[in-house]
């Protein structure tokens, strides 16, 4: 009605046009924790995408040979930050923007997102992030309840555990496993007890000597990587005898290397991924990256490499920049082989629906099974 | 005449060192009235208990009829005594005039709220205090420093600016804690003049001075202390030649060069 | 001086209306973003300033107060179901309350003790606030939090919240301004330099801190309402002591005591790491440094940097006119 | 819970109680010799970790007690820097805002350089003073055991240093009044230098003391940094053996409190604990302050 | 001895100090008087170093001194104590007495015997010596700030106002000090004082400043019953 708004939209949707008559380059916007408490996660986020990228521009990028362009924020895992730097790449006019990690920093940017109508792709793994109904908003790992339950079920059926023990981090991502596990428990009629701690904490044995006295015989534990390196090493050192099973850090190269082999030697992971995994399509990325960055691929690569591939081929499918037929096309998303698994798009926009099992043999995670969620 | 500040069997003891043993005096209304005696003989421990910066280990003050010690110093100045410090305590990093627009804060009532608000009031306030200070600067004969910065004025200057505080708050007595220590003797004689003049206007002062030529002036009455006991007290005249005094505080050439110039 | 002030006003006024018009032309939801973001701290930083500005006092736990008056502010408009402007009322109250309490240990511990105190507060309340989990979502946060409104008009936009933030801004700017610039900011400075001297002066300089206290927790509780509705969504994890540092290091730049230089410091320390993000992984190390070197070159802030080099070049510039000026005559 | 498990959390937060009291006496030696606190000290911990681990023996190869060596050389020339560059020209300022500030901005580059130079991974020296030893149930770690030793060796030896030598003393003259110990021949610009070297050379000691208990991260002395300085302060500020005492204090009340309250609430034990201690006893347990 | 040859010095932009020139024979008593604020504080500061000297030279002992540390020119053998007495607080009254000789190598039973000279000086602070000085009265710390300037044996020493907040008694027992370790030490002194009666009466020269440079100067002798001098500052 206003005809101020009508010319203004009109004029937005010229410059889309244009942007696809000519040649300029496709922008994908990445926020990932570059500096602050988790630098590493960032990087490893911003080398995998860099690389599937590199990858489609190498093959004649996207839309007819357009090039991808990577624009990178950082977030520093704060709320405000992450906020900012969507807000920042949405006024760049990125088509889709990956991340930002942590489930906190997602929920934080979600009304944004809507708002906006960009289609964000965030690892973050709370439940509470399929709940939201938002329509732009795809989630690239399992989420936590796949994780908690596949981990209890898992140390319950296969381990054959008696009782229970959770330690976890009282942030979202522990705390939110902890509910899962404990209401598993108590229909299954488990035995169960749970501690937490507090991100940056750096001595629990306050905690695990509880799970001694309580006689636990699995213990579960779901944290962040350094705090589950010294779980490790503690959990050893105060020789609590318990069958382990961990959130996916345990997984990762970086924390195995804060341990001695006698800390984790058989200790269970529940991950997204592992890179000894036989499956073809792992090993290929594992190669691609390892030649490029030297080092292993551990699920934050593999997660967001995922993402990028997902993102890239909706854009290609939907055959425009226009956002709101990305996120249409993200949504039909299906049967796409990626590192984590095949990526199926389902009514809550999740895009991963199976886990894996792996156990830590001699300093290297051996993949053990996957399991399937629907 | 009615005494304003009198002392009954004051004492103070820090841990085993007795500062102030059994002191009693008592000061005439609209006096001159000075503590002297040798160096850490409790004199500023004295004017401390009065100002109820430390507390007494027994004995009472009275301030104009009431009693004072126990309550806390803020108190103590509201009811009408102001001070200056043996160590210089100065707004540094304030201008002059605003060093001497602190010592009003109390006599200015607006409170916070309608201070924001009301700006008729609030400027009729500023500039009421801001008049008196400017008068009390002339008269301590310091109104064009007014907008200098207290730390960089010298030693003397910063030591004068403080009566001028004092003066603020509309007391009835003023304790001077060594007020000429570092003014040169025509300063010192400035100081006087200072002090008589307002004196004439009717502030009391109790006095701590080691300079004999601004104790004698101006004193009504001397209290002399050593080693926290009172060894005497009087006038000027009998102070100075008593014999225990000579003996402790001024010595033997204080007595000749009195002697010399032929005041005695 | 009362022509100085008349410019100085009208130099305030223009300001103003510059600010005002700031959405007409900005709409890029970035920029507006990264503005109400600038307008929130600045309202922290006009309190903080009575505190470690004024009586020079170094409260480190900002992020708490902050925090509390998000909290106060989200958690009666989720709970009660009321307007997000009882949580503003509530969030003063929360101020007033906090001012109160922590005024009281500022009376009997000093200098670094304080900043020690204040920085155990602002952690024993994050940790609540994380911990809490039936009361405040705990480390999942609070989401949904309504915007404003006013008359059924709803301030759901960074445009339309730029507006309200800037009023209230200005809003708490003019009440800064007046408390400083008044007998209560003379007797707050003058604390800091000498506490005896003042309470000889008949000052309860028990009830005055307490009062500087409230104020500063009254404007970090009102700072902290405001954005939780901005957001929409908080979390504990967001009120570090890296935010309470952030306050603080805005009022060093903007000038320990100076009204403007409160805004300014706000200004700079939002925007420079905005402007420095070119640098990739440098922006944050770069920003520091920046800092460092602003805290060791111009210990006065950087608006009085400013302000001290203009007043110089004008200096230099009449200087020389008047010397052009004798050589002409001559 | 049984006795042994009493024991056990005795023991760990002894343990840890000889971190936070080791944190402590560092902080206190700054404070007492230059007036200054250094709030970039907990970074400054993680520097010396980095630069043994990642840099003398990950990185070059050398063997462990030359690794230490050479760590504490680049510290304590690190120190000096930070005299030069920080307290130096901060400490002469209006208000001790800016030194505080200064030194917490500080951190915040070191955190940045740490990240920058040697990568944002975190990473462990595997066999360095690892191990543990076990006496019937109670676990003690073989790291804890020295740095309970270290501790008290660095507490006599900073103590006979300050009370006994002239350069001590001299240490203590300036943080009282620069301008007077000049003037009694203290060469002030190198004291101050000499004491932010030793403290960075103590600082480093934490850091390589802790690497087998936290590993090498940018986060790794995040919590203990805090909790050091309100054992100095439980303890008594400016009184060396005091933060020992602190130190312990915190290390058992906030391992015991878990038995009490949940395990989340341990950091809120010790923190109630500090502004109590504040609020009642100001000067410490053992405190003198003027 | 010292010999100063035109100096500036500056508060910032302020200039404390115009064109200041002056000399100190070895075993002389030198006075420096003025009121308020002329610049006799800024003077000592310059010679000890501690505030910048902009323009001109301090020769001591042949030396330029005018760009050396306050350190340095300490341990070169001036001593100044200072106004205001910038004593230690927190250390005890025996502490303070023995950072002063600080500079000097002593064994520990010369330290004793300097001490006990110190104290015989002053018996006041025998009674107090394990009292933090902070505690102290006023006069009680002058007479420590004297004593900790003269445990090192200078060479030279500068007294900035050492009569402030002394009882007459003390003072004339300070000045008659000074004379005697003039004359036995042959150690030159510079004193500044307010009591100009007093600091003219124990010293051979005498030097009058006023806003930051000097107006007269001369012969104490002389300058005791020149009119102006009796005028502006011995209160006649
Ligand atoms: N806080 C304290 N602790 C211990 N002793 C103290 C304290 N305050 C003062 N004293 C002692 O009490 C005595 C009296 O001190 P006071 O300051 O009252 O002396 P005074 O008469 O003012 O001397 P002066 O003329 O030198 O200023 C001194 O010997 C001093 O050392
Ligand atoms: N730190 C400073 N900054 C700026 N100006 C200063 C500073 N210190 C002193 N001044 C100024 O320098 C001038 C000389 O001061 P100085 O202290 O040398 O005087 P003085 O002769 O020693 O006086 P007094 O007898 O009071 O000690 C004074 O005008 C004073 O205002
Ligand atoms: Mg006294
Ligand atoms: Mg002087």
């Amino acid at each position: 009605s206003n005809p101020d708004e009508t010319s203004e939209s009109e004029s937005t949707n010229s410059t889309v046009e244009e942007a696809t008559s000519t040649s300029e380059p496709v922008k994908i916007g990445l926020v990932a924790m570059l500096t602050g408490d988790n630098p590493l996660n960032g990087e490893r986020m911003q080398q995998a995408v860099q690389l599937a990228i590199d990858e489609y521009n190498a093959a004649g990028g996207i839309l007819g040979g357009r090039e991808i362009e990577l624009l990178v924020e950082d977030d520093q895992t704060l709320q405000d930050m992450a906020v900012t730097c969507v807000e920042k790449l949405i006024s760049e006019e990125v088509v889709g923007i990956i991340g930002p990690h942590r489930s906190t920093n997602a929920l934080a940017v979600e009304a944004t997102v809507a708002t906006a109508g960009v289609p964000t792709l965030t690892g973050g793994t709370s439940p509470s992030i399929s709940e939201l109904g938002n329509d732009y908003l795809f989630r690239i790992r399992a989420s936590d309840e796949i994780f908690a339950s596949v981990a209890a079920a898992y140390a319950v059926d296969e381990l054959g555990a008696k009782k229970i023990g959770m330690l976890y981090n009282s942030d979202d991502y522990g705390a939110g496993a902890e509910k899962i596990v404990a209401e598993y428990c108590k229909a299954n009629g488990i035995g169960y007890v749970s501690e937490g701690h507090n991100t940056g904490d750096t001595d629990f044995t306050a905690q695990i000597t509880k799970m001694g006295t309580e006689g636990v015989d699995a213990l579960l534990i779901w944290t962040h990587d350094s705090e589950l390196a010294i779980h490790a090493r503690q959990i050893y050192e105060l020789g609590l005898e318990a069958k382990v099973v961990s959130s996916p850090g345990i997984t990762m190269q970086q924390v195995i290397d804060m341990c001695e082999p006698e800390y984790i030697e058989g200790w269970q992971g529940v991950t997204d991924y592992v890179f000894t995994s036989t499956d073809e399509t792992v090993q290929e990325f594992n190669k691609k990256f390892s030649e490029k960055y030297g080092i292993n691929t551990e699920l934050y690569s593999a997660s967001y490499y995922g993402a990028a591939l997902v993102l890239i081929e909706a854009i290609e499918a939907a055959g425009t920049t226009d956002r709101t037929a990305v996120m249409e096309a993200l949504k039909k998303t299906s049967d796409l082989s990626a590192p984590v698994g095949v990526l199926e798009c389902d009514d809550k926009n999740n895009l991963v629906h199976s886990v894996n099992v792996a156990e830590i043999i001699n300093k290297e995670p051996v993949f053990i099974k996957s399991i399937s969620v629907e | 005449m009615s005494s304003i500040l009198k002392a009954s069997n004051v004492t103070k003891k820090f841990k085993g060192l007795v500062a102030v043993d059994d002191l009693d005096f008592d000061m005439k209304d609209n006096t001159i009235h000075s503590l002297i005696g040798p160096n850490g003989a409790g004199k500023t421990t004295t004017v401390n208990l009065i100002t109820g910066v430390h507390d007494l280990t027994s004995g009472s003050v009275e301030f104009d009829g009431k009693i004072i010690s126990g309550l806390p110093t803020y108190k103590i100045a509201r009811s009408g005594i102001g001070r200056t410090f043996q160590n210089i305590k100065i707004f540094s990093s304030m201008t002059v005039l605003e060093n001497i627009m602190v010592g009003g804060h109390e006599q200015a009532k607006l409170g916070l709220v309608r201070g924001v608000f009301d700006f008729k009031a609030s400027k009729a306030e500023e500039k009421k205090l801001r008049e008196k200070a400017e008068e009390i600067l002339n008269k301590i004969g310091m109104y064009e420093l007014k907008d200098k910065l207290m730390k960089n004025l010298p030693y003397g200057r910063q030591k004068i600016s403080e009566i001028g505080r004092a003066m603020m708050n509309d007391p009835i007595l003023i304790l001077l804690d060594e007020p000429a220590a570092g003014l040169n003797p025509s300063e010192r004689a400035e100081l006087i003049q200072v002090i008589t003049k307002t004196h004439r206007e009717g502030f009391s002062y109790f006095l701590i001075e080691h300079n004999m030529d601004v104790v004698m002036n101006i004193s009504d009455y001397i209290t002399v202390l050593n080693f926290g006991r009172k060894i005497a007290e009087g006038t000027p005249k009998e102070v100075q030649n008593n014999e225990e005094v000579i003996k402790a505080y001024l010595g033997n050439k204080y007595v000749t060069k009195k002697k010399v110039s032929g005041e005695v | 001086m009362t022509k100085k002030m008349k410019i100085r006003i009208a130099e305030i006024i223009i300001l103003l209306i510059a600010l005002l018009v700031v959405p007409l032309f900005v709409k890029n939801n970035y920029y507006l973003l990264v503005f109400n973001r600038i307008l929130i701290n600045a309202i922290v930083v006009l309190g903080l300033n009575f505190i470690t500005g004024l009586t020079g006092q170094m409260n480190l736990g900002m992020a708490g107060i902050f925090a509390l008056g998000a909290y106060a502010s989200a958690l009666i408009t989720r709970y009660a179901n009321i307007s997000p402007w009882v949580g503003l009322l509530l969030a003063i109250a929360v101020g007033w309350v906090i001012g109160q309490c922590l005024g009281y240990p500022s009376l009997r511990v000093k200098g670094v003790y304080l900043s020690l105190t204040t920085i155990g507060f602002a952690e024993v309340i994050r940790l609540m606030f994380s911990n809490l989990t039936d009361i405040t979502g705990g480390t999942q946060g609070m989401r949904n939090i309504e915007p404003y409104s006013l008359f059924g008009f709803k301030f759901d936009t960074q445009g339309k919240m730029y507006y309200l933030f800037f009023v209230i801004t200005a809003f708490g700017f003019f009440i800064a301004w007046r408390i400083v610039y008044s007998k209560w900011g003379r007797v707050f400075k003058s604390l800091r330099d000498n506490a005896e001297a003042v309470e000889m002066s008949g000052v309860d300089i028990a009830d005055v801190k307490i009062k500087a206290f409230t104020i500063c927790a009254i404007y970090g509780a009102v700072a902290g309402a405001l954005y939780a509705h901005f957001m929409g969504y908080i979390n504990p994890s967001t009120f570090t002591i890296d935010m309470s540092t952030n306050f603080v290091i805005m009022l060093l730049i903007g000038g320990l005591g100076s009204v403007i230089g409160n805004i300014f410091g706000a200004i700079i320390v939002t925007i420079l790491p905005e402007m420095l993000r070119f640098l990739d992984d440098y922006y944050l190390i770069t920003f520091s440094i920046i800092v460092l070197l602003g805290a060791i070159f111009f210990p006065n802030g950087w608006v009085d940097a400013v302000v001290r080099l203009g007043k110089k070049t004008i200096n230099i510039i009449s200087d020389k006119r008047a010397e052009n000026g004798k050589a002409v005559s001559r | 819970m049984n006795a042994a498990v009493l024991v056990q959390l005795l023991v760990s937060g002894l343990a840890m109680g000889f971190i936070y009291a080791l944190v402590g006496i560092e902080y206190t030696l700054v404070w007492n010799s230059t007036g200054l606190l250094n709030f970039s000290h907990d970074k400054l911990i993680m520097l010396g970790a980095y630069l043994f681990g990642g840099t003398f023996v990950l990185g070059m190869g050398f063997s462990n007690p030359l690794a230490i060596v050479l760590a504490f050389v680049i510290m304590g020339l690190i120190g000096v820097l930070i005299a030069n560059g920080i307290f130096n020209p901060l400490r002469t300022m209006q208000s001790m805002i800016f030194a505080v500030m200064g030194t917490m901005i500080l951190g915040r580059i070191i955190k940045e350089a740490c990240r920058l130079i040697w990568g944002p991974a975190p990473f462990a020296i595997s066999g360095w003073l690892s191990g543990n030893i076990r006496i019937g149930k109670i676990s003690i770690s073989n790291a804890n055991i020295i740095i309970c030793l270290v501790s008290l060796l660095v507490v006599i030896g900073l103590q006979l240093f300050l009370n006994f030598t002239k350069t001590g003393k001299a240490m203590r003259c300036v943080a009282q009044n620069k301008k007077a110990a000049a003037l009694m021949g203290i060469n002030v610009t190198q004291n101050i230098c000499i004491t932010t070297a030793v403290s960075a050379i103590i600082c480093s000691i934490i850091g390589i003391l802790i690497i087998p208990l936290f590993n090498v991260s940018t986060t790794m002395s995040n919590s203990i940094g805090l909790k050091g300085f309100s054992a100095g302060v439980i303890g008594g500020f400016g009184y060396l053996p005091g933060a020992i005492i602190g130190g312990i204090i915190i290390g058992i009340v906030e391992n015991l409190a878990v038995m009490v309250l949940p395990a989340v609430y341990k950091d809120v034990v010790s923190f109630v604990l500090l502004i109590l201690f504040l609020l009642v006893k100001p000067t410490g347990l053992l405190g003198k302050r003027a | 001895m010292l010999k100063i040859k035109g100096i500036d010095a500056y508060y910032g932009n302020v200039q404390a100090l115009k064109n200041i020139s002056l000399e100190v024979g070895p075993q002389e008593i030198v006075s420096i008087i003025g009121s308020n604020g002329a610049g006799k504080t800024t003077l000592m500061n310059c010679i000890m170093g501690i505030l910048p000297v902009r323009k001109g030279e301090i020769l001591y002992k042949d030396r330029d001194i005018s760009s050396m540390k306050t350190h340095l020119i300490m341990r070169s053998g001036i001593v100044q104590i200072p106004e205001g007495r910038e004593i230690f607080p927190n250390m005890t009254v025996l502490d303070n007495m023995e950072m002063g000789s600080y500079s000097v190598k002593r064994s520990k039973s010369e330290m004793k015997a300097k001490i006990g000279e110190m104290y015989d000086l002053f018996p006041r602070l025998r009674e107090r010596k394990s009292q933090k000085a902070g505690s102290l009265s006023g006069g009680e710390q002058q007479m420590l700030a004297i004593v900790r300037g003269l445990m090192s044996d200078p060479e030279l020493l500068m007294c900035d106002e050492p009569s402030l907040g002394l009882a007459p008694v003390i003072v004339d027992e300070v000045f008659d000090t000074f004379v005697r370790i003039n004359k036995e030490k042959k150690m030159p002194i510079i004193v500044v004082e307010q009591n100009a009666y007093i600091a003219l009466s124990i010293s051979s020269r005498c030097y009058v400043m006023e806003n930051g440079s000097i107006r007269i100067s001369g012969s104490s002798d002389e300058l005791i019953v020149s009119d102006a001098i009796i005028k502006a500052y011995l209160g006649g």
